[in-house]
């Protein structure tokens, strides 16, 4: 089966993302004062072959682990899902 | 614009659908009797693309037939990818310059960057080690958001796409004035190196040998790119903005590197990029030269998405591709080579003798085209031409003068202007070492990287004062190419030649095509005079919205031969005690200048005419002296004239200077537009720097303490400013404008 | 001596990491491609700076799961002189052969400079050549130098005498103003300035020949040859 | 209220993403050639003060064409949820 894996790549707690303070500078700057806070993170979707859902997201796991995120500044999870072809 | 069910041909005669690709009636006749029939929609859309001033230059045509493109050392002149000059011991510099402005307009930081990935493409198409990039850059004021955001993002792709492949950003200029504002200037030129045996021509000889399509897979970007190059920027524009692509510097090294050795493989026919208008323009192009024909299978074209129909693919932009082709039976060969770099090579035609593009898909011809009506044979039209209003006035106009009461302050305020202002926010964010050449890096007068294994290095300039050329075409013209020329010699080095883009707004109206004229006329007569032929260049018209056209801007980009690196010369004082001399002539003026647009709020008057035999001999004396040793330091005046030019030559040396027998007007401190020169020289050298430079004139000392202080012929002092607060008005205005802007 | 420069897709610092070897060291060097999976005999490594892979996903990312980085690893184990700079160095961090990773300069834009260091350590294979608080100018050219650690890392790192290089003034946001680090063993050396860059006075600084004559004399010692 | 906005930005259809074709490439290097394709993109999250969800979306829509996403080359889509402080 098809299957489209999305693995969130987030910062870990304690990890200041230069690139999100600046958004919320800009944000600040344009007037919006009531925005607290921007984050910005990763988002990759993968479409693969696999025998199940659960063997995908296994596999996402160690692909995760290996290379799409960085243990030491991110988190992540994984989401899984069939591709109907409609 | 993509119809699913593309209109036959009838429709597109009778419902006139071909004006909306921009042809005229006329044009659409042409291509009818050139065809003998009807085009159908996918060979109307190749002739669209191919008949655009973009591609074709059927406006400015007649006009580029004036360049001297003739010299000793030009080994390419204008036609190929990019120029090529001689630089003895069988080396060879290739370089060229092009605009992105449209894309540049709507998405600054990929059509920046994009712009950057053309231009190298076309210098390593020819077979050349892409060694340096340079810029020219327009925008309006730094004090309104949409400028400032246009400003960032141009710098950020040209940094972006530079640096990620790994050829240094040397030098560039950027002017402001508020008729870029809502359409600026982005130019880029890139340098190359090349041994004469490997220079390569764009060329599809020898009936059955296969076309090879490589490089990033064909998308819908871009499509119609050429033709919206070709527009002005409208409202409209934002209806047609996916026609901006989004570069892949990754891909686009590789394919350096691989090409590079294809290059080197002795069955290598001929290789062109995918520029404007892709496959179309690359595959009739590589045919027509060489006198034969193409016939392709676009189903074998590889494609990023599902569906696409030939004209989408023939006329997408999509970037970092290359087309080849090699001798029969060799084509694994290259494809393997490829492969080793991680890149898909794909045989996607074969060249015919037939003299006719012929596209295949899905079974059936989808187009069958002569190519040289496609690349040769597109109309070519001289626009009339008629003297600006203003232009009449100017030239009438009492001349424009000033009191300079406090000299120190206006001088400050000059430095702070931001066309004066350093430029390092800029090229701090480019990569200008990489590959460890570069020996004289941005912020100098020219960029000058040395030739490894040699003694040689080489200099290169972008120079273009758009207001002079506002003011009057043809004497500014002249400017811009004696600009680039003095920018060089100051350097230590011999100008080459010259690689040129064409920036004006829109050919049709009457007085913009009088500017057109003027300028390349004005730009001829100096080439001829400075001895820099024309190898190559670019043309971008249209440029203009609503609130009009940008000033005329006919960027020259030049290379420079330094023979011995021990000449390299930069334009910052080297030691306490040395001679401050001025080599000059004609008179410095007003008009156009820094000072008058600051005080007087805008631009007018007439221009002194530029003498070009006094122009050379100064370049001469310059070289000469650099060349015998004499001369240690060299800059130019350029914007805000003899003051501006001579604290440049202070900033970042901790030492400062002692100026006499300067006149107390404003023409003298602060006028342009004459050729001058101040240069140091030890005092031991004196007296043989006198005797060696005729025109020269000692003016004053460098100095141990940080002070920049200027007496008048009475000796009464008219500057006395630490150099220090002098350099922070001239450092920190840039970042400061776009601090508090944003 | 005998030097490897690993070639990534996208490296393009190579040229200048070869040069400063052959030309300005004057010692044996070799390129060695990604695919590889052996250094062909090498006794230092060097990997160089650039956009490997473009430097998308992140800065080295792709590049320390390519082949030749088991040899790498190997190599460091045994104790070789194992050199990443800009690039190369956020290669180590991603392969975990040094502590901690790289986010962008905190003002986000690139930064092409050469900036005053300071040498904090000058008892390592890589900086024997220096002195300890000495100031040297060298050239960075990056996007992404602002160096992170959790304050655990930064503790040991500086309890163990692993940070060679300092900058003199703040300027991309790294944890302790961070510019260069080795492991714990003390032979492998990331560094965000670029060393290669200053080996000759007409480029405008040779103060980084010395990281390289360094490397040379301490494998000279410990190898007894006389070249 | 506070809501958490979340900004997904992808790439337009057509547009290509260089990002990634090289981790496919990375990943099949890998070995995991049962990978077809994988497309990167951005998401934002954004902590704002707001007096209802639909005024918080106005907002966040807004701040995405003027900021947060690049409309010649980019799609944006916008989730938002009220934040409960437990
Ligand atoms: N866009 C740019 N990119 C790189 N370098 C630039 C750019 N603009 C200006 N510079 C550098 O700043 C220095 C001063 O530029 P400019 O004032 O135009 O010099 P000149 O008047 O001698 O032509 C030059 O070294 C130039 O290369
Ligand atoms: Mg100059």
């Amino acid at each position: 089966m098809t299957v489209e894996g999305t693995v969130y790549v987030t910062w870990k707690n304690g990890v200041l993302d230069p690139q999100g303070s600046a958004v919320t500078g800009s944000l600040h700057q344009l007037g919006y004062d009531n925005v607290e806070e921007v984050t910005i993170s990763r988002m990759l979707k993968v479409t693969l072959e696999a025998d199940s859902l659960s063997a995908a997201e296994e596999q996402l796991k160690q692909m995760s682990e290996q290379l799409l995120a960085n243990p030491v500044i991110e988190d992540y999870t994984i989401h899984v899902e069939e591709v109907v072809s409609g | 614009m993509l119809l699913r069910h593309e209109p036959s041909p009838e429709m597109i005669r009778d419902e006139h659908l071909y004006k909306e690709m921009g042809v005229s009636e006329e044009e659409f006749e042409l291509m009818q009797s050139e065809m003998g029939r009807l085009p159908n929609y996918t060979e109307l859309g190749l002739f669209s693309v191919m008949w655009s001033e973009h591609c074709s230059y059927k406006n400015s045509k007649v006009l580029l037939k004036k360049f001297p493109v003739d010299g000793p050392r030009v080994l390419q002149g204008p036609g190929e990818g990019a120029g090529v000059i001689d630089i003895d011991d069988e080396q060879a510099v290739v370089f060229k310059i092009e605009s992105h402005n449209h894309p540049s307009a709507v998405e600054p930081y990929e059509g920046a960057a994009t712009g950057v990935g053309g231009i190298i493409r076309d210098v390593f198409s020819m077979g050349a080690r892409p060694v340096a990039l340079l810029n020219s850059l327009r925008f309006g004021e730094l004090k309104n958001p949409r400028v400032n955001y246009l400003f960032e993002g141009v710098t950020a792709g040209i940094a972006g796409y530079g640096n990620c492949i790994g050829i240094p950003t040397v030098g560039g200029e950027i002017q402001f004035d508020p008729c870029y504002e809502g359409n600026p200037l982005v130019n880029a030129m890139c340098v190359g190196l090349i041994d004469h045996k490997d220079i390569q021509k764009g060329q599809a000889k020898g009936t059955g040998n296969p076309v090879l399509y490589v490089g990033a897979s064909t998308g819908r970007d871009g499509i119609h790119g050429a033709t919206f190059a070709s527009e002005e920027l409208s409202e409209d524009s934002e209806a047609k903005r996916p026609a901006v692509q989004v570069g892949d510097p990754f891909m686009e090294k590789l394919l350096i590197e691989a090409c590079l050795e294809a290059v080197k493989h002795p069955k290598l026919v001929g290789i062109q990029d995918m520029g404007a208008a892709g496959l179309t323009s690359s595959s009739a192009e590589m045919a027509s030269k060489a006198g034969a024909g193409i016939h392709m299978n676009l189903d074998l074209v590889p494609q990023r998405e599902k569906g696409m129909t030939p004209y989408e693919m023939m006329l997408s932009e999509s970037q970092e591709r290359m087309l080849l082709v090699v001798e029969d039976g060799s084509e694994q060969e290259f494809i393997d080579l490829f492969e080793e770099w991680g890149l898909h090579a794909v045989v996607i035609g074969e060249v015919t003798d037939t003299k006719r593009l012929v596209l295949e898909h899905d079974g059936r011809v989808a187009a069958d085209v002569p190519v040289d009506a496609l690349a040769e044979e597109a109309p070519v039209y001289h626009k009339p031409s008629q003297v600006p209003a203003y232009y009449t006035q100017f030239q009438q106009e009492a001349p424009w003068s000033m009191e300079i009461n406090d000299a120190g302050s206006t001088l400050k305020e000059l430095l702070s202007q931001y066309t004066i202002a350093s430029k390092e926010w800029v090229y701090d964010q480019y990569d200008y070492m990489v590959r460890t050449n570069t020996v004289v890096a941005p912020g100098s007068d020219a960029a000058v990287l040395r030739i490894r294994g040699t003694e040689k290095a080489l200099a290169m300039t972008t120079d273009c004062n758009s207001r002079f050329i506002y003011l009057d075409p043809y004497e500014g013209g002249k400017m811009a190419v004696a600009e680039a020329v003095r920018n060089l010699t100051a350097s230590g080095a011999e100008a080459l030649g010259v690689t040129d883009c064409l920036n004006y707004g829109s050919p049709d109206n009457p007085e913009i095509f009088w500017q057109l004229e003027q300028s390349t006329d004005g730009l001829s007569e100096a080439c001829r005079a400075l001895q820099t032929p024309v190898v190559g260049g670019n043309v971008s018209l249209y440029n203009e919205t609503s609130k009009g056209a940008v000033y005329p801007t006919p960027v020259v980009g030049m290379v420079g031969l330094i023979q011995n690196i021990d000449h390299i010369t930069t334009q910052a004082v080297k030691q306490p005690g040395d001679r401050v001399f001025l080599v000059s002539g004609g008179a410095p003026q007003l008009n156009g200048t820094e000072l008058q647009k600051l005080y007087k709020g805008s631009i007018s008057g007439k221009m002194n005419p530029l003498d070009l035999d006094l122009e050379q001999r100064l370049a001469g004396q310059v070289l000469n002296g650099i060349r015998e040793g004499l001369i240690q330091s060299a800059h130019d005046v350029s914007e805000g004239g003899l003051l501006c030019a001579l604290t440049e030559k202070l900033f970042g040396t901790g030492m400062g200077m002692e100026v006499h027998g300067i006149e107390h007007s404003a023409a003298a401190l602060f006028g342009e537009g004459y050729p001058a020169y101040i240069v140091t020289v030890p005092e031991a050298f004196v007296q043989k720097a006198e005797s060696l430079l005729k025109d020269a004139v000692e003016i004053g000392t460098v100095t141990e303490t940080a002070t920049f202080s200027v007496k008048n012929q009475n000796g009464e002092t008219i500057v006395n400013e630490p150099v220090d607060t002098l350099e922070t008005a001239w450092r920190g205005a840039i970042a400061c404008a776009l601090k508090s802007k944003v | 001596m005998k030097f490897a420069v690993i070639i990534f897709p996208g490296s393009n610092c190579d040229v200048d990491m070869y040069h400063a070897i052959k030309d300005a060291l004057q010692e044996e060097v070799e390129y060695i491609r990604h695919t590889e999976t052996s250094l062909n005999g090498a006794d230092a490594v060097l990997l160089p700076g650039g956009f490997s892979y473009g430097d998308y996903l992140r800065a080295g990312a792709m590049a320390h799961v390519s082949p030749i980085m088991q040899a790498v690893k190997e190599a460091a184990e045994e104790g070789k002189p194992v050199l990443g700079v800009c690039n190369g160095f956020q290669v180590l961090l991603e392969s975990r052969l040094l502590p901690g990773a790289m986010l962008r300069n905190k003002d986000l834009h690139f930064v092409c400079r050469t900036v005053p260091l300071t040498v904090e350590n000058e008892k390592t294979m890589f900086t024997r050549h220096y002195e300890k608080g000495e100031t040297i100018q060298i050239p960075v050219a990056h996007g992404e130098g602002n160096y992170f650690c959790s304050p655990e890392d930064l503790q040991e790192l500086k309890e163990n005498d692993q940070i060679l290089f300092t900058y003199k003034q703040p300027f991309n946001g790294s944890t302790a103003d961070i510019a260069g680090i080795m492991n714990k063993e003390g032979n492998v050396l990331g560094m965000m300035p670029h060393p290669e860059r200053a080996v000759e006075s007409l480029l405008g600084s040779e103060d980084g020949l010395r990281l390289f004559t360094s490397i040379l004399s301490y494998w000279r010692e410990h190898h007894a040859v006389t070249s």
